[in-house]
């Protein structure tokens, strides 16, 4: 927590930025309360990040430490890009929640924790032998322990709900004591509860009293100074409407947008897998938008599936993660071979393998750009930031509808469940790029070229007098026929590669996230270690040190004057959350002794460990 | 590789492409052109709106010869290929040709699950009992004992019946026919493209190269009255040259018999009437095979229930009845929203 | 993770691994997980040569939680890897459990060419008619209408019917329980591993949290004698209460009918007596399910054949023979050589 | 055809060395000519290197271009390393193989020809509108044309075959006539014609007598000096026994070797492809060697058998090419993750997706290194020519086993068919490497690392006291059990690139092939151009040129010293059939400017082009 020496405001202390962690069993609503405490810090004016993170188990057993589920949310002032390494606050609804997320917590944080729900049973399944708030174990912190679970079903007794259904409310309650302690608005969570509950009245009634009695046990409370209170300014923002939103639900719309924008009928196959498939629900439901979406066997169908919708003349977009790319990769060869549209979006995860499927990663970069037999070159992005997944696929469909060409879109785990304010966009003022479909008989074959992009004729079935067949067989340049001649063939792979590289032409140059053009460091990265990323190189540039922040959307091709920029440093870092992907890919292209900072943890990049290492090797 | 201006009645050799055949001289794919290519002039459907997908494999080279749309996949997937290519666009008329190797082997899945979603698509099915394209290694239909490039010593496996597999996966079309029967092939590929739904139809096809005679218990000239029997609708089944032999339930079991009429006091009325919409009766005759009985050829099973794309167009108009044209800027600003003033 | 003494009868605890279970309190799992304890312990296997290989799934959590060897593998794929487990080392004893998803939708495929090569594996697959682990997307086996977060408006997919599916494959053991039915359960798992060669157990289980009763038609206690045939080989397929309800042939058809003894003229004897060797009848009776018939439950199907491993032995055994303890320095100078002098 | 100024030998022109391109019909019996030209040649002594190169079609059409066969020699008295660019002689049996062909012979190269097949029909459907015999097409070569078909008839006559059968000897009539005229013996190919048709002794005589009546024409004409011979003198080679072998063949025994050495059983299982199914096939053949095949329903079907069997304790095996490794992919990270031996072999062929199945190609150098989901090393090998198929494979299963990893051996579809000569190894003498199987449960988990080679403990089901479960889930470094744990994700990240980065400490150190250690140009290659590079520099050396040859069989991870050798190079030219492959690993791994030299049509190498590129790149 920065404290900032500004204004008391109504005996608030005034602070820049806040990291809160909810944290409690799956069962306990935590990331409704997230979101709830999300909505009003966002209605109240501030910037602001959220990382939930979910238990990989479906439903873990109560009170064990697998069954925990924590929504951290950083919030302020200025620019937030990424939702902070180490809470300030931690709220802890039972022991588990507890013992797991302590020891991320701030030295001399705040911990507000439920005592009711510290009894010997859940002591004994979060696995401590002796009770925490007994033995000194939160000493240094300071601890605000209430009984929230007592007070919840006070408050929540004239609606006559069963026990069960009265503690559920619990969250409830402390999302009243924390937006009354940083100073929000109740108005946001009630009506979100009345209309939530409008099939179950009493429901809305009683989470609306817990909330309610949570503010006001703050509020009285206060009277004994017992528990600090905040102030948060607003953040100066670009002005016009926002909303929160997930990496999920921009890739959604920018996938609506993009194919508005190509004026191409939007087909999506895909088959259930962590952390991809909220992309398939949410699209499911989109059908009075155009969108088909199939669920097919497996993750090669899925994607056959979609190269069969665009061979028809619609944008067949699949989506998948590590072990369900890995599926795909030969459908994507016949794509590549046959050159047609594609937009494959893969959730990245923790790996190799199975791995940790609910934990983020990286690591697909390779697999992405060289993942293929023989050469198959395609075009490759990656989104940054929850908001940024909405131009990016709206690039990616832009890019696959004019080159005819498949595109990779990287996201990851921690984008696709993260929010951050987005300002709306006008999509009617959004550029178009009309997809060609060739009618003209008149010296067509199918693979005759744009001279300028090199993309091949788009004719679709059900236009007469452009009959053809194509395949994953080479085909003669000039004919577009079968064809085995040595020639061809090198002329054919020439043209492949010549096509995919042109793209770099038609990007935008790659710019300075932070700091200047040329400099000492350059700290370079790609994805969602965005926000980490920029946070260090602004806090690095704060203590003086000459250090810039370059992000790349554009992985493959890489922007045509990367190289002449990457030239302008001495030193060149690059941070991934793998073993040096992106590493090996500039050093390549451009022979930059750049080094990697690495984190391979499943966990989103710390700040800190970018910082530290911006520090020492720049001291080296 | 295309022709702008169409004929008005398109005869067999329109749907003939320019491109060489490519298969062994002899090789019973030829004959399956042939049908397919009188059975498209007869049927009368336009070049530009009928697609073949195919997969890989001797079979699977077939769109190449086919003057409509095509498209000539990887191994295995065509059935998801085809799926993709009419569920965008339903008014497309699509045919998928598949392999024994192509559709059993790798593909299996996919073709199960196809027949199981009963998209609209007719799959041909090119039994040759041998990968033919890799040059002859056993395929999951060959016999036991099949001597192959990776069974010196005689396969082992027992073979897959394709019309068993696709009834359990719960086809609603099934029929049977044999490269070298154009009329019979030519009324079946008919009734396989009236079918709405997945039509699954088993090609018995010869490979001369590498399994040269695999069928001809059954297709020999000399013995095909005797060891074929052509199923219809409401017919009963009866076979022989002199058509007094048949198919009769045998009391007290859930089993076929063949008899003789006038043979131990049989009559025509004993013979059981082929209801192709009977899947236990399908499921028997599927598995009936000389010696002991005929084969059974014609359309098995045709028991047609709503298609996918039927069912995804009407959840799409409900959709749309009930949110008319999905504004895009409306959706993005569906729930919290907030202004930052200028 | 191991212990090195084995006591010399071990108990249905014996086979619990140390490891915290992880599946939603409440899951039918749990009573499987149990019911295979139990069949170990009885059964007396040794630990140490029996082997758990799974696909991805809730289901396939399983190898974790005893105390055999075990492989939690890749999703829907642990077919292929028992194969190989066994085939490596046939004196292994294979159990593979899956899931709806895992071993119908992106595992079908190897699933039915197990089934067809009969390597001496035990499948049991957990049908709880959802993918479960992914939370609650409808799977191959789910009913029509489900809705689920793929199929927000309802499924409207034809559910495959894992036994329909698996005798179509040519599986030689077919046999259906339920996770809470344990005596049953344990029988049926007993008889499975019994029987040499794929034997492929459904499991009718229970997800509380994503498709919670979806079974209850025929497993609710108070219906179940009403809705369940036990079936039993050479006995009489009765069912009911008052065990007076039976299935008979319907004459002149391929089909069974519900009957109840004592009305319309009934009589025990009418009653079909089940044969667990005859397919026909394993076809028909998979297919019923409640309201109009029971829900076939037991052994409904097995009639073995040699298996896959035993036909490779014997060919590497016929090898051996014909030339023992091959000499690879003499293998690789087979054919033409030629000496070029020091 | 190199002519040297040697003494005549019985009036035969004496040459270092000669291509000879054997072509004719699919039916004719081209492989069956090329095969006995080889095994004379090597009986006599010579040096060689072979390339047969079929029709794509299973049995195309007679006399059309596309079912053209052929065969191609080159031997000599000097070391040979690759089968040649542009054959000295063609031999075409039809027109359909003279069109093929001709535009390869070298400028006033031979042609021998049957002009017997010659004829309206043959001609036309070879695509020639008038007879190249009569058009001038053919001046500026030596034609010789012989009415072949004719003669053998004549042969064969008394043998009372049929017209089509007494016709199909006229390759031994053909090979009689070449065997003739570079003087060499007959009686290997009696011998195997004698054991061949031991059954239809007719066939036999048949063709010994159309291989006389051949050898006897060229004698007779001799007289009139029509006809040329040569003497190719002997090649000085190592003593020992030798036989030719064909890369598939190499790989099979490497295998069996391998596996004897590790006292493992093999099993090996896969789906068939073009150009990998030679190795199933052969492979089945020998099961009295203890060898277990499976044909798999696909290709991920037979890597997870392979991994099931060695996880039971075997050496799982499983090979395909491009499109069918591609399907392994999600298999190969499970291998990795559960860090279990396999060996995966890629025999490569021209993509992308079906590409061009029976030609070459060296495209899968990225999909092997980089080619998965997530931080997924493994290391990758690659066989340089036929022979060397057998050390490569005997490494591989090293590897595997004593790394507890699964290995990637990239051979490709010209080293499978293509055959040189092998002095044949005494296999008592090799190396063993005996796998170690865990036995002792004190203090054993599954991932319980050997501190040297950090390979885990090996444990097979049916060793009592060491059950234990392993999936593809992250698991915890010191109990094996899945973790969710972030750092110790971490140090599972960690360890598994390190186990195989210390491979590099366990294999040779790189050497150079040809030329010194330090100097101008390093021409660095990997793979089957092994032969084309080799002589390329060698004849760069011969003309002055400063260049050497290092070619590289570790390509992952890449030998200790190979940084250090290529520094000590101005320029690093590196020769792929591919865009730049090990080009961008090279690079991004030493930072060296390496430049490519790129030949992407299908076929093998050119000599030629790799020289004119390294003079080009000399004069830069
Ligand atoms: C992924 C992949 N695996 C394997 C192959 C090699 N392959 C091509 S066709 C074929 C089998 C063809 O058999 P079938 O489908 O019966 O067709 P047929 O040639 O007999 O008509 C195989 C194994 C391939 N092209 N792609
Ligand atoms: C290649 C791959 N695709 C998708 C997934 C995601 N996934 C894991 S389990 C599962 C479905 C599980 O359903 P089922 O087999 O019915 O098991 P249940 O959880 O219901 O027991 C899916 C789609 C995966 N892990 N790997
Ligand atoms: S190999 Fe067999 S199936 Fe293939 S083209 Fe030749 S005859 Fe036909
Ligand atoms: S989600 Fe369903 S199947 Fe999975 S553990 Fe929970 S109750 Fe069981
Ligand atoms: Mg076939
Ligand atoms: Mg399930």
């Amino acid at each position: 927590m920065t404290t900032r020496p500004a204004a008391e405001q109504r005996g608030r202390e005034t602070v820049e930025s806040v990291v809160i962690r909810f944290a409690g069993d799956s069962g306990d609503g935590i990331q409704v309360t997230g979101t709830q405490f999300t909505t009003a810090t966002a209605v109240f004016g501030n910037d602001f990040a959220t990382f939930p993170d979910f238990p990989a188990e479906i439903r873990a057993p109560a009170g064990t430490t697998f069954g925990v589920s924590a929504f951290q949310i950083r919030f302020g002032s200025q620019d937030i890009a990424n939702s902070g390494d180490q809470p300030d606050t931690l709220v802890a609804l039972n022991p588990a929640a507890l013992k797991v997320n302590l020891p991320d917590l701030k030295k001399g944080g705040m911990v507000v924790l439920d005592q009711g729900a510290f009894t010997a049973r859940n002591l004994s399944k979060a696995g401590y032998d002796t009770n925490p708030l007994e033995n000194g174990a939160l000493s240094g912190y300071r601890v605000i322990p209430i009984d929230i679970s007592k007070m919840t079903l006070e408050a929540v007794k004239p609606f006559g709900l069963s026990q069960k259904e009265a503690l559920r409310c619990k969250n409830f309650w402390t999302l009243g004591l924390m937006l009354w302690m940083y100073g929000r608005n109740r108005e946001p969570a009630v009506e979100w509860l009345t209309e939530k509950f409008s099939h179950r009245e009493e429901l809305a009634k009683s989470n609306i009293a817990a909330l309610n009695a949570g503010h006001v046990f703050g509020e009285a409370v206060e009277l004994s100074s017992e528990i600090p209170v905040y102030a948060v300014p607003k953040a100066e923002a670009r002005p016009g409407v926002y909303r929160a939103v997930t990496g999920t639900e921009a890739l959604v719309y920018g996938l609506l947008a993009g194919t508005r924008a190509a004026n191409l009928k939007l087909v999506f196959g895909s088959y259930p897998i962590t952390p991809a498939s909220s992309l398939l629900h949410m699209l499911a439901k989109l059908k009075s938008y155009g969108v088909t979406t199939f669920q097919a066997e497996d993750e090669i169908a899925a994607a056959c599936f979609a190269i069969g919708a665009s061979f028809a003349g619609s944008l067949g977009v699949t989506s998948s993660s590590g072990p369900g790319v890995a599926l795909k990769t030969e459908a994507l060869g016949l794509a590549i071979n046959t050159e047609l549209p594609l937009v494959l979006i893969n959730s990245q995860r923790a790996g190799p393998s199975t791995g940790m499927p609910t934990k983020t990663d990286q690591g697909d970069l390779f697999q992405a750009v060289y993942g293929r037999n023989s050469d198959a070159p395609l075009p490759v992005v990656a989104a940054a930031t929850p908001a940024d997944c909405f131009e990016v696929a709206f690039e990616a469909v832009r890019l696959a509808s004019r080159y005819m060409t498949p595109v990779i879109l990287l996201t990851d785990g921690y984008l696709a469940n993260a929010t951050e304010p987005w300002l709306l966009p006008d999509l009617g003022a959004l550029p178009t790029f009309r997809a060609q479909f060739r009618t003209d008989p008149a010296g067509f074959h199918p693979f005759v070229r744009d001279p300028e992009t090199l993309a091949r004729a788009w004719a679709v079935p059900g236009t007469p007098g452009l009959e053809h067949r194509i395949g994953g067989l080479e085909k003669d340049y000039d004919s577009g026929n079968v064809s085995y001649d040595p020639d061809n063939h090198q002329r054919m792979t020439d043209v492949r590669m010549e096509k995919i590289g042109r793209i770099a032409d038609d990007v935008p140059l790659q710019t300075v996230q932070v700091g200047p053009e040329r400099g000492a460091v350059a700290v370079v990265g790609w994805g969602s270690s965005f926000g980490a990323i920029s946070e260090a190189v602004m806090q690095a540039r704060s203590d003086g040190l000459d250090v810039s922040h370059i992000h790349i959307r554009h992985i493959w091709p890489l922007p045509r004057n990367l190289g002449e920029l990457l030239a302008g440093f001495d030193k060149i870092l690059v941070a991934e959350m793998n073993k040096g992907q992106l590493l090996a890919l500039l050093r390549s292209t451009y022979l930059v002794p750049a080094e990697g900072i690495q984190q391979v943890t499943g966990k989103p990049f710390h700040v800190r460990e970018i910082l530290d290492a911006i520090r020492s090797r720049m001291e080296q | 590789m295309s022709s702008a201006t169409v004929p008005d009645k398109l005869t067999a050799k329109d749907f003939a492409s320019d491109q060489e055949i490519r298969w062994c001289p002899g090789c019973g794919d030829y004959a399956i052109l042939k049908a397919v290519q009188r059975t498209l002039a007869d049927l009368g459907v336009p070049r530009e709106s009928t697609v073949f997908v195919s997969g890989i494999g001797c079979s699977s080279r077939f769109p190449y010869y086919l003057s409509t749309y095509g498209f000539h996949t990887i191994h295995g997937r065509a059935p998801a290929i085809a799926t993709g290519v009419k569920v965008a666009n339903p008014d497309l008329d699509v045919w998928i040709v598949t392999g024994d190797g192509d559709g059993l082997s790798i593909g299996g899945n996919h073709t199960i699950h196809a027949l199981r979603r009963n998209v609209d698509l007719q799959i041909l099915l090119f039994n040759n009992e041998i990968y033919g394209l890799t040059k002859g290694q056993y395929s999951p239909t060959s016999r036991r004992g099949t001597v192959s490039p990776s069974t010196p010593h005689g396969s082992f496996e027992t073979p897959m019946s394709p019309g068993s597999l696709a009834l359990g996966a719960g086809a609603r079309f099934l029929a049977r026919s044999v490269d070298t029967m154009q009329k019979h092939l030519v009324d079946v590929l008919t009734r396989a493209h009236g079918h709405r739904g997945t039509s699954f139809v088993e090609i018995f096809q010869n490979c001369l190269v590498f399994n040269d005679g695999v069928f001809s218990e059954f297709t020999e000239r000399t013995v095909a009255a005797e060891t074929q029997i052509h199923v219809e609708h409401g017919q009963r089944l009866t076979f022989g040259s002199e058509r007094n032999r048949g198919l009769r339930l045998k009391p007290g079991a859930l089993e076929l018999e063949v008899v003789t009429i006038g043979e131990d006091g049989v009559t025509e009325d004993d013979l059981l009437v082929h209801d192709e919409t009977n899947r236990a009766l399908a499921s028997v005759l599927v598995g009936l095979c000389p010696p002991a009985f005929p084969q059974a050829l014609g359309v098995i099973y045709c028991n047609p229930a709503p298609t996918y794309e039927d069912n995804v167009r009407e959840q799409i108009t409900v959709a749309e009845t009930a949110q008319p044209h999905g504004d895009l800027n409306a959706l993005i600003r569906t729930g919290k929203t907030w202004e930052v003033a200028g």
